[in-house]
């Protein structure tokens, strides 16, 4: 089977072909069975001499175009891929239903009655240092969105609740949010607070007066932007209608 | 002759023994009686429906009386065998009798073969399957698996109230450094006994208590427990007859004075 | 994609086979990247409701036979395997470094063949007694699985074999376990006499009359549980299906 070219031994085409596919066979279950890439050099020394290797990896890699698995090329070496259009086949998306910690709450519920507030603001009324994460979190969970940044020194980054928010905690719009007396009412606020305390009037419209729209680049800050930017998108037009 | 054989092997006596030449085996190389005898029925050469049950039974009687010569331990399994085959070979050259209710020689036999045959077809088999293109060996399963990956989303839970808590607890949290709770002074009975002592002093004149103590009378938080605690001081200070308490009506005032001459005791 | 059928709207051919061939990509990709057999009912749930995957693998498997590598059924599973007959070719230097013992190979080709199997039984067959070794290996090697409890006193464990050992010696189904017509034949696939009328054939389908689940606590007896109960739990859906 090797060298026949050299011998110079008329092989007729027939042969040629049966040759070449049995050479595509072993390439091709080398290639599937090996757990690393394979460079044509290691494919070589399963075929015989005047294997041309890498035409039976072009011819291999063509059969497989289009279909479920490509043959690809990583470098110099090659191996069977998923084809990428069907990349979602090997992620599963699997939802886990978690408690909220209490940190994230205390933000959330700050920003919701707050809002529009800074991060700086947020931490004022905790008392404490909110961690990115915090924010990242409820940003991830859809409730809390960048509204945009306040026109004070440093601009810093307004947050605001979503539409996503109100739907979850069953609100139809920020003004279902109880109030001081309400709250005492529930038990929630004890009646011995000292009258300065105020509870702000949230507001989750467009930007404020004293609110620049984001920069370009805030949005690539956060771990999924297109989240963050299609929750922007859907919150606007809402707006408008009420 | 449908229960397993087992049983049967038990049932007889002890084997006659008989020589031979061929016993250089070694047992430990056997997996168990059966084993031996199909090794021993092999080396007859011939198809195992076609060997010399009765040869077999002798050559493994002698097999195992060697061992015992030898003095080497030996699986009991390997001698209840020799105790069925040595029944087995007595059944063999003994005419079967009429009315007798034991399995015939014949069909013993029959059963010895088709145990063996079957022990021979178990291990061809296993041969076979060992010989097939196994996995790993010849045939290969993918070697890059692209193995499906679960991404974990969490969603979150939280509800309306648990959020209004938060909220109102940290609001509450922020007042409470302008808050200081009232320091409730209570006046012990050495207290006021002392304090009784030094107002009365050596005054001889009758005094209501509460003049005495106007000056501490003054908060009306502490009213309450300065004149509990100067009242009970002060039946002290009257048992010891140091002072005189007089009351002219109920819920009247309480005059107190210095009681003259020191240690006799006064009226209440 | 759904239905279409009972819905009476128009699919035209080009359509069906446009939605049959992505089908094929995904049926493909699915087996490809996976290295363990998949069950159809794994495949299904990727593919919309109306998708015949019985019908899928079998145009796959007819796609790739001849081919390098193979579509193979194995018991109720499909997976995609080198050749056979490319074996003397792959064959890796690595030799067996746990090779089985002879009373390990004996004992599974005893359940193999004469599956459902109580230990009496094979001990029966072999003429001495099983270690719990032996059995407790074979479990191990996830070739072996007990099976249930034979309704005979003492309610012994019956043990069969695994869709793993079919993989793993290249079997479709147990009919194609070697030479097994001629041991039929023969009477050799009995546990009792050659006159017994009935010549039993290797069974390893969901229990029998005369078998009873296993106990909840048999299952802690070996080493992983959670592969034999996985195991016994997959064979019982397919086996519906088939």
């Amino acid at each position: 089977m090797s060298g026949f070219a050299d011998e110079e031994i008329a092989v007729d085409d027939d042969d040629r072909a049966l040759i070449a596919e049995r050479n595509l066979r072993v390439v091709e279950a080398l290639l599937f069975g090996s757990s690393e890439p394979l460079a044509s050099a290691d494919i070589a020394v399963y075929l015989g001499e005047g294997a041309d290797v890498e035409k039976l990896l072009a011819t291999l890699a063509e059969r497989y175009a289009g279909r479920g698995v490509n043959l690809v090329k990583r470098g110099s070496k090659w191996a069977f891929r998923t084809a990428e259009d069907l990349g979602f086949l090997l992620r599963r998306e699997e939802t886990e239903n978690r408690a909220l910690s209490r940190a994230a709450l205390e933000t959330l519920a700050i920003i919701a009655y707050h809002q529009p507030a800074t991060r700086a603001e947020i931490e004022e009324v905790r008392g404490v240092a909110t961690g990115k994460g915090t924010l990242d979190l409820l940003m991830e969970a859809g409730w809390v969105r960048m509204r945009g940044r306040r026109r004070t020194p440093g601009r810093p980054v307004t947050y605001g609740t979503t539409d996503a928010f109100l739907d979850h905690f069953g609100l139809e719009s920020l003004g279902d949010l109880p109030g001081l007396e309400e709250l005492k009412g529930a038990g929630l606020l004890s009646s011995r607070l000292p009258p300065s305390l105020q509870i702000p009037l949230p507001f989750d419209g467009p930007l404020r007066e004293d609110e620049d729209p984001l920069d370009p680049d805030d949005i690539d800050h956060t771990d999924e932007p297109a989240e963050v930017d299609e929750l922007q998108g859907a919150t606007h037009p809402l707006d408008d209608d009420i | 002759m449908t229960e397993p054989t087992q049983t049967d092997w038990l049932q007889t006596p002890a084997p006659a023994s008989e020589d031979d030449e061929v016993l250089y085996v070694d047992v430990d190389g056997y997996e168990g009686p059966l084993d031996l005898l199909l090794e021993l029925a092999r080396r007859q050469k011939v198809d195992l429906a076609g060997i010399s049950v009765l040869a077999l039974a002798e050559q493994y009687l002698a097999f195992i009386e060697t061992i015992r010569d030898k003095r080497i331990e030996i699986a009991a399994d390997y001698l209840v065998m020799a105790a069925w085959l040595a029944y087995l070979k007595s059944r063999l050259m003994v005419p079967q009798a009429p009315g007798d209710e034991e399995p015939s020689g014949e069909m013993m036999a029959a059963l010895l073969q088709f145990r063996l045959k079957r022990l021979e077809a178990m291990r061809n088999a296993a041969a076979q399957l060992m010989n097939r293109p196994r996995l790993g060996f010849q045939v290969y399963a993918r070697g890059l698996p692209e193995p499906v990956t679960i991404h974990k989303r969490s969603l979150w839970e939280a509800s309306l109230f648990d959020l209004l808590k938060a909220y109102a607890v940290q609001r509450e949290r922020g007042q409470q450094s302008d808050y200081s709770p009232l320091q409730r002074t209570v006046w012990s009975l050495q207290e006021a006994r002392d304090i009784l002592q030094r107002l009365i002093g050596e005054s001889m004149d009758w005094v209501p208590m509460d003049t005495y103590l106007a000056q501490y009378l003054l908060s009306p938080e502490e009213r309450v427990t300065i004149r509990a605690s100067s009242f009970a001081s002060s039946l002290e200070l009257v048992r010891q007859g140091q002072i005189e308490v007089r009351q002219n009506l109920a819920f009247g005032p309480l005059f107190m004075r210095r009681r003259s001459g020191g240690s006799d005791k006064g009226d209440a």
